[in-house]
């Protein structure tokens, strides 16, 4: 048992979190900043990242060698063990700004696709609300069949959360089986649409992909049950990775305000309530911390993981929710 | 012991039942698509100058449930006697709500008069307690300071007499829509004081020189919170609300109003937001065996937050110490509305987080509420404070 | 709404709480009082309040009025309120002695039996454990059929707590109906008996009642659903009462202790974490106080109560629990 | 990044995996009925002189077992070397409880040596280690008081120097099974000091003059505290153990000896109760469905308490400073174990309560848990002290 960084782990680690200081955490400012002194009277609009920060900010990344993680070797890439990518996004966690290296599954790249989405020219969206929403794949709306010319849709309605993107990868049950298929669409692909965008709590959005009289070629499909649990619990690592993030930004920012704020002739750092809640949470990331990372570690070994990653998401993004639920009572209480 | 309401009591909750099921319930379709901003109390106040054609459209409902609601009787219900108004009890006013909070239509009886305002005098009646009464002023709160909140030793703010004049200077952290209010009702200390001594109450008109609103804060609850700037701001004497030096327990008795009405609002959004989760889990067995159990300890404890309510409102209407029931009541409230939501979003999924939506709407809603007024920390505080006082007596029947 | 006690109720809250400080409290230092300096090799016995002590007791409860609180006026009793009962419940709860007034449902003062219920000559066992157990009606093992010559019971075995009463009541349902029956029966009717008592952690115990081959007179179906309802409902708020006192007690001690005891230089009553604990209780134990009481005062002035009586003994024997366990903290911590 | 167990360790682990599947498991079902005693350690001590022939049958398979695990070489794995032990890892510690911990056997391998008589010297090394290791004595820790526990300043027991001798006065509460000991690790201050200093640990043999066992105290733990009287008595000073006024960092040593293994304990036995907890829903579907997440969490909770406990044993090997790691395994494992056994009797219901059933057994066990060996309010204060002392950098990786 070693449970010291490797040397490459430290080096990307420490990449990663460069890049998120200088060129993340210093725009928040600016991302945050009200536009008008005064509030307008109508409700108020959703915050973006401007295009044009966005295209600048992943051209740095990808030069500091932190865009397309999983892009493989014979495309110029460097892949990175998952210990390793695990602690990129828990550093890209540390920022509020909307910005994230892309995951892409390796499968993908064995398709036409593999090109431009290394560049990051064409971007890839994963609609598997459904099957996160029940766990079970029972539940799937999408039916396929495939034929001769091609394989067929059921008409469907979908959540899909990066409505923006050029391609969409999603599971669905091949009709009269329990088999199932992981498909890849095109944004514009005959019989597809992207409606009814929503603005969520959360600063982001989320639409509806729709499927009516939808046919597409048979080398869309692009793997089985394995590949979409594969996908699954690598989405899952990463979102607890930046849940990681954001607690450990939460905490210290908590733990300043605490050292700093006075009421009532103390300091709220030496209020025992307010030392346990931060205690209780450092518990917290501290356990989130070692199952996210032992959940990648058995990935890279080749154990299995499934499990342990989604276990990692459920109590890290919890954890997540806590600390800034607690930082927020710090600071305004 | 009766825990039932009087004839009287009764007669005023029935009429406002009525009230909620007659006018109010056949309006919920129309709100549920309402803008976002219709939680919370935005739309009372700085949307009302939006130029939307929907916005308006809903301010034009809105005004005509006032116009129903004042011709059966049931406006001025909290407004003293003197005053033409009903001045219920406690109890009554915890009654009414209940019934109102049965409906997810936000609409509430009565204009917000800072209960403060009823110790103007003289002149100060007819230019700022009147218009407030009749809804034509709204005022905003000037106590926090960037520095300071709940503890008076900290206030920076001064008011510096001269002649027949104060010179207030100093920075006011978050009172709610003072750009969009008529005045402030501002605490600054005299100078050389410290602690709850020499703290004034001065009610200053917006647009007084040296008195400037700084910016408007958007925050996830919807309530905007303001940065107030004074520098050499010249206030008359006759602009001090109550004594000289005497402000803090003005501040006290406006914390101390109406204060289990927090009860039962949490009481009635936290039985609404069960609804919505039943209703989402009506049509799937597997689902309602899952959830089952924990919808109904949550209808539990929100049976619970009422009859502690009634009891607190009606130890306050025997002019008993509230203090630690109040806190009490504002600690299980906010803290059960907040783990109801919490809930209510576990079992909804991502189509809750809709910004639009209910739930979404009531967890930004309630999530401040921990901490305004009072945060949960300085509740437990004041319990604890009445438990080492007075020792298990305190929880003993009358 | 007048939330004071009434002279009548605070009379016998009174003559309860004095009757429990001067015969239960004082008994308890006895009580619990190991026989032995060292303790022996095998296993601990069971503690039991000796008979002697046990009827001595029952004797002056019954002269102090706070025996068969429910025994009716042409029997020589003078029935209280469901207020009146809740707060001598309340009382009793305070002292960890295994005594307290018994309750007799109202409807048994119509049988044979009620002058030496009244007397206390015999005494009475409520076996609901399964009803408690599943909430489920349908669930039930005792099945009954009704017939000219009798009322025959199915072969049953079911759990009962108070073993050594004389009288057993207990529900069962009609063969090929819905309808539930409430029947009593004696400790020595041919086809029952009581077995396998075992000791649990509580200083209880509990023990099997079988029914084999038993047939009992038709007379010994004493009520329906409701009857049963009732039954259930008065026990739950005897035990929420109860669940009140306890919690009073240990809070009241957890406060002595925490002002009295110094560690590191400082009273345990000046830490916030202990403060916070306990005001976390207190908050508990007002919730549940009234709770208890509108579900009683409900009762008296007969609107349904079944499910407020449900929610007080819920949450108050909950808070008991919390109580102990608190108070057990701090006086260890 | 690198979770496995080396192989020397992986190896130890299959041997003691191979024990309990051979030797433990196959007697599961006769300890299922064991008497309410065989939980705990009380078996080990007092209960070894009953003559209860049921008891004594116990024992002797008891006995039969420790003989099978020497042959094995599984016997003393945490004794140093010197001593003939393996002298294992931390890590490797954990891992071979984590199998015992499988088996509902309370069966340990190894004898309890308190860590802190390794530091015996001369005579002392004959007269109370190698009798410790070999298991034909035990002994008992003699720290606490009636009004003082993790608080040295509060410690009032003193020695006295008389000549070669020290005369020590004072009474200790609660040393466990100290009337069945062979001797006690005693506390007591020399006259005249405060604080950590000053406090000296002598070995204390049973029946030394002025010494008494006063009284044995039942526990629901079944852990026994005593109460031990010192009038006078006259103690040597070659039963010093290690330096004179140096004896509270023994107590420290002691606290933080193979500290994780409450951790891996509380994580086998959470397991192990919510297996009977899955077992007893198996064939109600309504019940599955009632309680399936709450199992799945807390299944999730006793999986993260094994990370974290493999976490802190590993850097206990490094020999960093583990301080909150220990205190965080300390509150996460007995806070979790103790919410366990409280859910699954609430699934059992009354038949939980048995005296004998193994729910009933291991909440009485656990309560005690959480208050011993540093209660709860302890490691939430170390964990914030560290947290204060070195911001989010503790949480870091390394």
């Amino acid at each position: 048992m070693d449970l010291k960084l490797t040397e490459e782990e430290r080096l990307i680690k420490n990449t990663a979190a460069q890049f998120v200081e200088r060129e993340l955490i210093s725009r928040e400012g600016d991302y945050l900043r009200q536009d008008t002194r005064f509030l307008p009277p109508g409700a108020p609009a959703r915050r973006r990242l401007q295009p044009a920060v966005s295209k600048q900010l992943a051209e740095r990344a990808r030069q500091a060698g932190l865009w397309s993680l999983e892009v493989p070797e014979k495309l110029g890439g460097s892949p990175l063990s998952v210990v390793a990518r695990v602690l990129v996004h828990r550093e890209f966690g540390r920022s509020i700004l909307p910005f994230r290296p892309v995951s892409i599954p390796a499968f993908l790249f064995d398709t036409p696709y593999s090109e431009k989405l290394a560049t990051g020219e064409i971007s890839l969206a994963l609609a598997f609300e459904e099957a996160h929403r029940t766990g079970e794949l029972s539940a799937l709306q999408i039916l396929y069949r495939q034929e001769p010319d091609g394989t067929t849709l059921r008409d469907s309605s979908i959540f899909v959360s990066n409505s923006g993107a050029d391609l969409f990868l999603f599971p669905a049950r091949e009709q009269g089986s329990d088999r199932l298929g992981l498909f890849v669409i095109e944004r514009d692909a005959p019989g597809m649409s992207i409606t009814d965008e929503v603005d969520l709590t959360t600063d982001a959005a989320v639409a509806r992909l729709i499927l009516r009289q939808c046919k597409i070629p048979n080398d869309r499909l692009l793997g089985y049950e394995y590949e979409a649990g594969e996908i699954i619990a690598s989405e899952q690592l990463n979102m607890a990775a930046r849940s990681l993030g954001i607690a450990m930004r939460c905490l210290a920012s908590a733990i300043e305000h605490a050292r700093n704020r006075v009421t009532f002739g103390r300091r709220l750092a030496e209020r025992q309530a307010i030392q346990w809640m931060l205690a209780d949470l450092s518990v917290e990331i501290r356990t989130c911390t070692w199952l996210t990372l032992e959940a990648a570690s058995r990935a890279d070994q080749e154990l299995t993981y499934f499990e342990e990653a989604a276990l990692a998401k459920k109590r890290a993004t919890k954890m997540a929710f806590q600390a800034a639920d607690t930082a927020i009572q710090i600071h305004g209480g | 012991m009766d825990f039932r309401l009087t004839t009287e009591e009764e007669r005023l909750r029935q009429s406002v039942e009525r009230f909620v099921r007659d006018e109010l319930i056949p309006l919920e379709p129309e709100f549920a698509n309402a803008p976002d901003i219709f939680e919370g109390t935005r739309w009372k106040t700085r949307v009302k100058s939006s130029e939307d054609p929907e916005i308006k459209r809903y301010i034009a409902v809105m005004e005509g449930l006032r116009r129903k609601a004042e011709k059966e009787g049931l406006w001025h219900l909290d407004v003293p006697k003197p005053y033409g108004g009903l001045e219920v009890s406690n109890v009554a006013l915890i009654a009414v709500t209940e019934e109102l909070e049965k409906s997810s239509v936000p609409f509430e009886l009565g204009n917000h008069v800072s209960n403060i305002l009823y110790g103007c005098t003289g002149e100060q009646i007819e230019k700022y307690l009147w218009p407030c009464i009749r809804g034509e002023k709204t005022s905003a709160f000037g106590l926090s300071e960037p520095a300071s909140g709940a503890d008076p030793s900290m206030m920076q703010t001064t008011a510096t007499p001269d002649g027949d004049f104060f010179v207030i200077n100093g920075t006011k952290m978050f009172p709610t829509f003072a750009d969009v209010a008529d005045f402030v009702q501002l605490f600054a200390r005299l100078p050389g004081t410290s602690g709850r001594d020499g703290v004034t109450c001065f009610l200053v008109d917006t647009g007084t020189p040296g008195y400037q609103v700084a910016r408007s804060i958007a925050t996830i609850a919807g309530s905007e919170p303001c940065e107030l700037v004074f520098e050499n701001c010249r206030v008359h004497k006759s602009h001090v609300l109550g004594e000289v030096g005497k402000g803090w327990a003005l501040n006290q008795a406006w914390l101390g109003a109406r204060r289990f009405q927090v009860g039962i609002r949490a009481h009635g959004k936290s039985a609404r937001v069960l609804r919505i989760v039943r209703d989402l889990v009506r049509h799937d067995e597997k689902a309602r065996d899952r959830w089952a159990s924990r919808i109904g300890h949550f209808l539990g404890e929100t049976e619970a937050l009422r009859t502690l309510t009634y009891l607190g409102a009606w130890k306050a209407d025997q002019k008993l110490d509230v203090r630690a029931e109040a806190a009490n009541v504002k600690l299980f409230a906010t803290e059960l509305l907040h783990r109801v939501i919490d809930f209510s979003l576990e079992v909804a999924g991502p189509s809750g987080l809709r910004k639009n939506h209910f739930l979404a709407r009531a967890f930004r809603h309630a999530r401040a509420t921990r901490i305004v007024e009072g945060p949960s920390e300085i509740q437990r505080h004041i319990i604890q404070r009445a438990l080492f006082r007075e020792g298990v007596a305190g929880l003993e029947l009358l």
